[in-house]
């Protein structure tokens, strides 16, 4: 199982793949070269686009046929060139030899079969194991990979099962044969920050224990720095940088490997500071309480035939802060933790069971449909996927100019004036407003919203993950933005985010979400630097750190039952946490 | 309600809404072959219809134009019919009741299930449920049996089976109509336009019916296929169009007496209702690729 | 599971009661006196044509009119056919027969093509096989189901002389069955075709191939059964565009079900029939729907299991 | 007595013919002989009270007898019934039955079934054919073999009546809920064995039978075993079925009788004395034709005789009266001269003068019943009546719904639309049959006038059939020349039968009454 220490498990050569044909042919990935050595893990690093999945897809033949076509490129693997394989041969050595696991764990199981024999069947298939061998192993493996009482597991389905469990159920499948190469696509970009630490710790341990080289396909450098030996930096198609951890994040050669890294937020990195980045010279500062908000409550319930079901899943339960003028309140957490519906209502986009919500002393709930919409005015959102928030048949102008026009803010040549004018506010062109979404970048399309939301000249902003759906680079920029226009503008903002250090850089004050319920709250530097709550605590554990240097320690083993989730009680000044 | 100030502004909003995809879309059409080939079939059908007079080389209602179930000749393309009208020239004629039927069936249950549609999916809550509850139920009694029971009150006749098939098909243009709403009253941009204020109206109308409406014109494409099928079912049972209308369903009924003296007389109008719906099917296929991007690569 | 089969049942009671409104209420949207225009044949006098509205209830209030209509439908009275006057009830079971023997047929010949055709044009995409295959379920879908009977009729019984015409044993349900099998076989192909199209894009059939399964159990093993659940799911709407169908085909193959039965109560205008007919019908479908979807459920452990 | 040709077989059989026969049958009763006779449509009810249709007669023909029994020439005679007595007055008649007759169910029949079938006729759900027996008061059983009848009034169509369908016997055992739609006890030639309800009514041989007046050789029970009538509703498929011998008889499609005469692979009758009459009929209560020129307009423009050339390619006949051929009364010399021959211009004139014209045709609907090719025939009357400025749309429907449906028109003298006219139809053994269609209120609420009223109570009351003569064309005169029932044609429907060379002795009584006594089946089938 030892090969010579110094040939190359995987040597990939000149490998070039492109899409379409004749007129439509587009070069997804160009001339690329590495190897991958025994035991190592190697990231491919790469934004939306750079081709760094496409080209570890194509060593298994499991491009989508006849829409991709490998143009050139050699990829030796165990004396045998991989891209010049029959079928039937490939089909040999994958998921034995090599195996993968995919990023979205929801869907890469088959739903309608017993996890037993997904589990099994490759094991039968490629080792000629019998049933039971195959399913020996297989419960070997699950409780390998930290699942609890495996015979039960082999025979549950995929539904059965949560995002966590599913990828854990993946990676049991992937090192189930013992391969020598384990492909891991965004192995943990779908999950969530305290479920891909642990994923990330069982891919580690297993290496170890198995001996698996790895090819580590991922665009989170915090991810890079905790798991890989050596990364290659992909870019439209190409190689742009190759180097080991060390090499790539203490001594970057490319322009374009800097800026990557710059962009990347880093937990910590504003540590120290009182305040977010200041971003303009003279900053406004949070002013007057603006909104006020308590025991906020809402029960989502599943419709039945006619009537609604009673029960349900309590998405927000006695959820209450308050949010100054100026100021940036955080509401961070898991998927599921009740941050967006919080977000929702606050606008009152969706009605609440029970709760107070105080704009400027106005009761929201009290307020019938027309003041609602006239309240409006207040406050704006920003969404986290800026394509799908603006409607697609409407010009760019008419999208900023909507709220203006909907609160009946200014028309005619005026109208057109302020729509010019938000445009460069937010840095695009006047000119820009006769094109259509589909027609502005990602980040573009974000500012845009941005500007839709500042045109009614808006005291309160909620920010739903505004930065999530964009590459790190865009990311950054649209940050600044936020930033600059709060400390010109006054605006308070409701930023509601999963990520970290996002938050560490923009927030005034954090408020850390669970299972619907606040579960800490206070100062950034309070909660982030001196976290009181346990699940604050696994939260910020689990952040992986862009620094190849720092090891992230342990995961802290949340005991759910112990957790404290009652009522907020005060234990700093203005920080208060669950008790 | 919103202002009126606004109103004037909606209607310029409206106008451009659907303006962005024009140029894109025809092209689009026309580079599939469904979308050529329904168009073209759909077109012949069209000037058909329109120049019917000047095109049938006799009056289709004429008895004894020729001579009785004479076989296909260079005098009479498609053969005459037991009564010696032209086959040909009663098809061409044909043209215009099938359009009729296309476009009156579908203006009643598209209109009708749009509405029902809009306001069940904008509605939600109850109102919604007991609609969309109501419209499942009746979608579940097929549109034939629905026809039927129109008929049965009405009573038969081609118009009235126009009117039949339309009113049962609004359960299925309702259902359409609203599970796309429901998709787009589900995308971020709907919720955008919720929290930047805008009211019922603007919602409904700007927001919501230009993101339906493509769907619905493929549907509506298709359905103008459906409703000709339906309509020439109608007719082939006696419960559709009445002598002497040269409606295609009617006379295929009324061929089947005569199916081994005269086949031409069932196989002409067959093929006409085939290649008619055929080129909706088509055209409805090469819309809907043309305005999804995403399905042109399949 | 549980559950879900008392829900189905549940949704089909709804339909099942919300057809009886819809029937009661057909017969006061007929204009005229419905009362004239069924019993006003040869020789009824005035007072004979009061005492049948009396008889039947069509003096009285609508609401108690349905009360009288459910009493009565539960136990087992439709009323009587105004042609022969004979229970309704008895009529529709004894031609019901016919078209389920019909419906069936079809249904398998419609899943045994058209899901053959629509997975394999799925698997061969883009292929001349999917073109095709595509070709031929877009010109079937096309056709009109009577042409389609009238043409077979005429090839095989007229022409060649291989089927017989008339008589009611299984050679004479041959032409019918392959004429709506085939009419929605093609239907059945594009739906197929969409799904496995889906599925084929799926996530987890990516995996199944990653794990260098043979191709045949991707396909079967991974692909089809999933592919499945939707297409079965849609089983319960093609078996009622089935009955639907059979309306007509009947009226092509004189084939004596509830279908030509329905045709006949139309053109005479035979109101407690029509009524009855449409009951039944909304009836049969709904339970034919919940065996469908409990067919589904035992595919798609998801609903197996919650 | 007419000029068509007669296409029946001789009613007396040759020496060798019977020999043949009863050969046939000594070599086939081991194997059942089974008939299987294809029409277009099913019969509606067992029960002879409760249909009309022409296909229900036919069975209920074979399933229960008659009291008397019409001869070849259509004039009643014993039959059940072995004689009979009219009381001085013609008020009272006294029946004497044959001895011996036995229902199907192993009963007797006797006076007492004789009575429980008129007193159905007149009971809670009577016949749907009440008036056509007459203005009978009461039916006294004398003994079980004797049974007196009193009417109200002299009634000259009562005898002929009993040899009609209509009056069918019906055993007093069919008390049951399902009498009419599964159950069906008689005493005719043939027992019921199974009503496959839109699809076939299947019948045995009732061995009991005895054959008291009917026409035909056979004095006993039938020869074949089994009579499958069978609903067919295509006539391409019922040849297709006469061809494979998967059928016997039927009524073959009319466009392709040349070519099976010319093949001769089948044996084409047209049954004569069917009674049948098509006529015109129309909407007099309300414009237009309440307008004795709309009417008369209506009938100048339309050319039966050319219709039914190109339809029925002489199988039928230009008929004058409204009454048909072989009924008491026709005479086509004397009916033409009241009648409308075919001409356009002088239907224009009359239309110009009620002020229609080119540019305002007349605008109004025909009804016809489906079958028969009639619809076809309409279309050509349609583009006939198009031709003088009559926009007439064609509606087809069934004869009941038809039936309901003139009737409704004529009772609606409100509605803004315009009157109807229909291609009406009926079969009828005696000239009654104009009391009963235009006598107030008549049998569709159409036509009326005290006058008309009293010709036809004459018609009724006077038995003397010279004297009854005069009476009944005095009614037809009338009726001409108001233009309120014009004659079409006759025979007009299920009158041709396409036979299969195998059987022998099938004959089609008088009024369209297929009789299956002398059948056999030569080859097995």
């Amino acid at each position: 199982m030892t090969p010579d220490t110094d040939a190359p498990l995987l040597s990939v050569r000149d490998l070039t793949i492109s899409f379409g044909k004749g007129r439509h042919r587009n070069v997804a990935v160009k001339d690329l070269s590495y190897d991958l050595r025994a035991g190592e893990t190697l990231a491919i690093v790469g934004e939306s686009g750079s081709g760094k999945s496409v080209s570890s897809m194509a060593l298994l033949g499991l491009l989508p046929r006849g829409a991709a076509t490998i143009e050139a490129g050699r990829a030796r693997f165990d004396g045998r060139d991989l891209l010049h394989l029959s079928d039937e041969q490939l089909r040999g050595i994958r998921g034995d030899r090599v195996t993968m696991i995919f990023q979205e764990p929801m869907t890469s199981l088959t739903p309608v079969l017993r996890i037993g024999q997904q589990l099994t069947e490759a094991l039968i298939e490629h080792k000629g194991m019998s049933r039971s061998q195959a399913a020996a192993r297989g419960r070997e493996m699950l409780t390998l990979v930290g699942l609890d009482d495996a015979p039960r597991r082999m025979k549950q389905f995929p539904h059965e099962l949560s995002g966590g469990m599913r990828q854990r159920v993946m990676i049991a499948m992937a090192m189930a044969s013992d391969p020598a190469i384990l492909l891991a696509d965004e192995p943990t970009t779908a999950l969530d920050v305290t479920v891909q630490a642990q994923i990330l710790d069982l891919m580690r341990d297993l290496k170890a224990r198995f001996g698996t080289s790895i090819i580590l396909i991922t665009h989170d450098m915090g991810v890079v720095a905790e798991m890989a030996d050596r990364v290659v930096v992909m870019r439209k198609g190409r190689k742009i940088e190759e180097g080991t951890v060390r090499e790539i994040f203490e001594t970057p050669q490319q322009d374009y490997t800097k800026a990557l890294l710059a962009a990347v937020p880093r937990l910590g990195a504003h540590a120290a500071a009182a305040e977010p980045r200041q971003v303009v010279d003279s900053p406004s500062r949070p002013g007057a309480r603006l909104l006020h908000t308590h025991g906020m409550s809402k029960t989502f319930r599943e419709r039945g035939l006619f009537a609604a079901k009673a029960g349900g899943t309590a998405a927000m339960q006695d959820v209450g802060f308050d949010l100054a003028a100026g100021e940036t309140l955080a509401l961070v957490g898991e998927s599921g933790s009740g941050k967006s519906t919080t977000g929702r209502a606050v606008l009152r986009l969706l009605e609440l069971d029970q709760g107070v919500i105080e704009i400027g002393g106005t009761d929201m709930r009290r307020l019938s449909g027309g003041a609602v919409r006239k309240a409006r005015r207040e406050m704006q959102m920003i969404f986290q996927d800026p394509f799908a928030s603006l409607n697609p048949r409407l010009s760019a102008g008419r999208l900023v100019a909507e709220p203006m026009v909907i609160h009946g803010l200014a028309k005619g040549r005026e109208l057109q004036d302020r729509t010019e004018q938000l445009f460069t506010r937010v840095g695009l062109e006047a000119d820009h407003m006769r094109r259509f979404p589909h027609e502005f970048s990602g980040g573009q399309r974000q500012r845009l919203s941005i500007a839709r939301a500042l045109s009614v000249n808006p005291k309160l902003i909620v920010a739903d993950e505004p930065t999530s759906a964009l590459d790190v680079s865009v990311q950054a920029q649209v940050l600044e933005l936020m930033l600059e226009l709060q400390q010109s503008l006054g605006l308070a903002y409701l930023f509601i985010s999963h990520d970290m250090a996002v938050v560490e850089e923009v927030a005034h004050r954090v408020a850390v979400m669970r299972r619907g319920r606040i579960v800490e709250i206070g100062p950034r530097h309070a909660v982030l630097n001196d976290p009181r709550h346990p699940y604050t605590r696994a939260l910020l554990a689990a952040v992986p750190v862009p620094d190849p240097t720092r090891t992230r320690g342990t995961l802290p083993t949340l005991d759910t039952s112990t957790l404290p989730t009652g009522p907020l009680t005060e234990i700093a000044p203005q920080h208060m946490v669950a008790s | 309600m919103i202002h009126s100030s606004s109103t004037a502004e909606l209607a310029d909003d409206l106008a451009t809404a659907s303006a962005p995809r024009k140029r894109s879309f025809w092209r689009a059409l026309l580079a599939g072959p469904s979308g050529l080939i329904g168009l073209v079939i759909v077109a012949v059908l069209i000037f058909a219809a329109l120049t019917a007079p000047v095109i049938a080389p006799y009056d289709p209602l004429r008895m004894a134009a020729g001579p009785r179930l004479d076989a296909p000749s260079t005098n009479y393309l498609m053969g005459t019919d037991d009564f010696g009208r032209d086959v040909l020239s009663r098809i061409i004629y044909g043209a215009r009741l099938t359009l009729q039927i296309g476009v009156i069936a579908v203006g009643i249950s598209l209109s009708c299930g749009l509405l029902l549609g809009l306001v069940a999916g904008y509605s939600s809550g109850w109102t919604e449920r007991v609609l969309m509850r109501l419209v499942d139920v009746l979608f579940s009694f097929t549109e034939i049996v629905i026809a039927l029971a129109c008929l049965a009150i009405f009573g038969v006749g081609l118009t009235n089976a126009m009117i039949a098939i339309g009113i049962a098909s609004i359960p299925f243009y309702a259902r359409v109509t609203h599970s796309v709403v429901l998709v787009e009253k589900g995308k971020p941009y709907f919720e955008a336009a919720v929290a930047a204020g805008a009211g019922h109206l603007r919602l409904i109308f700007l927001h919501l019916l230009p993101n339906v409406v493509p769907t619905l014109i493929v549907i509506g494409t298709l359905g103008v296929s459906t409703a000709i099928l339906a309509a020439a079912g109608l007719s082939f049972l006696g419960l559709g169009a009445q002598p002497p209308q040269p409606e295609w369903g009617f006379m295929l009924s009324s061929s089947r007496d005569l199916i081994s003296r005269a086949p031409w007389m069932m196989i002409f109008p067959g093929l006409a209702i085939a290649t008619t719906v055929l080129g909706f099917n088509l055209l409805g296929d090469g819309i809907r690729e043309a305005l999804d991007p995403r399905q042109t690569d399949r | 599971m549980g559950k879900f089969i008392l829900q189905r049942l549940f949704a089909a009671l709804v339909t099942i009661w919300i057809a009886t409104i819809a029937v009661t209420i057909l017969i006061h949207l007929v204009p005229g006196d419905p009362v004239r225009i069924m019993y006003g044949s040869f020789q009824t006098t005035p007072e004979e044509l009061e005492a049948i509205r009396v008889r039947l209830g069509l003096d009285q209030p609508i609401w108690t009119q349905y009360l009288m209509y459910l009493e009565r439908l539960v136990q087992g009275d439709l009323g009587r056919s105004i042609v022969g006057d004979q229970p309704v009830l008895d009529v529709l079971l004894t031609r019901f027969p016919a078209t389920l023997a019909l419906t069936v047929s079809s249904l398998a010949i419609a899943i045994v093509v058209g899901m053959s055709l629509g997975f394999l044009a799925a698997y061969k995409r883009g292929t001349w096989v999917d073109v095709g295959a595509m070709v031929l379920a877009i010109v079937g879908v096309s056709m009109p189901h009577f042409w389609l009977g009238l043409l077979l009729l005429f090839l095989f019984a007229l022409q060649l002389q291989w089927l017989p015409v008339a008589g009611g044993d299984w050679r004479s349900l041959l032409l019918p069955a392959l004429t709506l099998g085939l009419a929605n076989a093609a239907v059945l192909a594009r739906l197929t075709r969409s799904a496995m199209i889906d599925i084929f894009d799926q996530d987890f059939i990516r995996t199944a191939r990653a794990k260098g399964l043979p191709r045949s159990i991707v396909l079967y093993r991974h692909a089809l059964r999933s592919g499945l659940v939707p297409v079965v799911s849609m089983l319960g709407l093609q078996f009622a565009y089935l009955m639907g169908g059979a309306i007509v085909i009947e009226n092509v193959f004189a084939w004596n079900g509830v279908g030509r039965l329905a045709i006949e109560a139309v053109l005479s205008r035979d109101y407690p029939l029509i009524q009855g007919f449409i009951l039944f019908f909304a009836t049969v479908v709904a339970l034919a729907s919940v065996v469908i979807d409990i067919a589904y459920a035992f595919l798609d452990p998801r609903i197996r299991y919650s | 007595m007419d000029d068509t040709r007669r296409r029946l077989r001789g009613l007396p059989a040759l020496p060798g013919l019977a020999l043949t026969a009863s050969l046939t049958l000594g070599a086939t009763t081991a194997s059942a002989q089974e008939l299987v006779w294809a029409r277009y449509g099913d019969i509606d009810s067992l029960d002879p009270h409760r249909a009309t249709s022409t296909l229900s007669m036919q069975v209920w023909d074979q399933i229960y007898d008659t009291l008397l029994a019409f001869d070849m020439e259509g004039n009643p005679g014993p039959n059940m019934a072995a004689s009979w007595e009219a009381s001085e007055d013609g008020l009272e008649y006294t029946f004497t039955l044959n001895e011996g007759i036995m229902c199907h169910d192993g009963t007797p029949f006797d006076a007492n079934d004789v009575k429980f079938t008129i007193d159905r006729a007149f009971g809670d759900t009577p016949s749907l054919t009440k008036t056509s027996w007459g203005p009978i008061t009461d039916v006294t059983v004398v003994d079980p073999l004797t049974f007196k009848v009193t009417l109200a009034s002299k009634f000259g169509a009562f005898l002929p009546f009993l040899a009609d369908s209509f009056s069918s016997m019906i055993c007093d055992s069919n008390t049951a809920e399902t009498f009419g739609s599964t159950t069906a006890i008689g005493t005719g030639p043939f027992s019921l064995d199974e009503w496959v309800k839109g699809s076939e009514v299947a019948l045995s041989k009732n061995p009991d039978y005895v054959n008291y007046g009917e026409p035909y050789d056979n004095e006993g029970a039938p020869h074949i075993d089994r009579l499958l009538i069978r609903t067919v509703p295509e006539a391409q498929t019922r040849l297709a079925a006469l061809r494979t011998g998967e059928v016997h008889i039927a009524e073959p499609p009319f466009d392709d009788i040349e070519a099976i005469k010319e093949a001769g692979e089948l044996e084409i009758m047209v049954a004569e004395n069917t009674g049948q009459d098509v006529f015109w009929e129309f909407t007099t209560s309300r414009a237009p034709f309440d307008d004795i020129r709309a009417r008369q307009a209506v009938a100048y423009a339309t050319d039966p005789q050319m219709a039914i050339d190109i339809i029925y390619g002489g199988l039928t006949n230009r008929e004058w009266c409204p009454v048909a051929r072989g009924v008491f009364g026709n005479d086509q010399e004397f009916c033409k001269q009241y009648g409308y021959e075919y001409d356009p211009e002088k239907a224009k004139a009359l239309l110009a003068e009620m002020g229609y014209g080119p540019d305002n045709p007349l605008e109004t609907t025909m009804f016809v019943w489906t079958g028969g090719n009639r619809h076809k025939l309409a279309e050509i009357f349609q583009s006939q009546l198009a031709q003088v400025g009559i926009d007439a749309g064609v509606e087809i429907m069934d004869i009941g719904t038809m039936n309901a449906r003139v009737k409704a028109q004529n009772e609606d003298t409100t509605s803004d639309e315009p009157g109807t006219f229909d291609m009406m139809t009926w079969s009828w053994y005696d000239p009654d049959i104009l009391y009963q269609l235009w006598h107030s209120p008549g049998a569709y609420s159409g036509y009326q006038s005290p006058e008309l009223d009293a010709m036809l109570e004459e018609t009724r009351t006077t038995i003397d059939p010279d004297a009854r003569l005069e009476k009944v064309q005095a009614v037809i005169k009338y009726l001409m020349e108001n233009a309120v029932h014009i004659g079409l044609y006759s025979p007009g429907w299920e009158w041709v039968f396409a036979v299969r060379p195998e059987v022998e002795g099938f004959k089609v009584g008088p009024f369209l009454h297929p009789n299956f006594l002398d059948v056999t089946v030569v080859s097995g089938g």
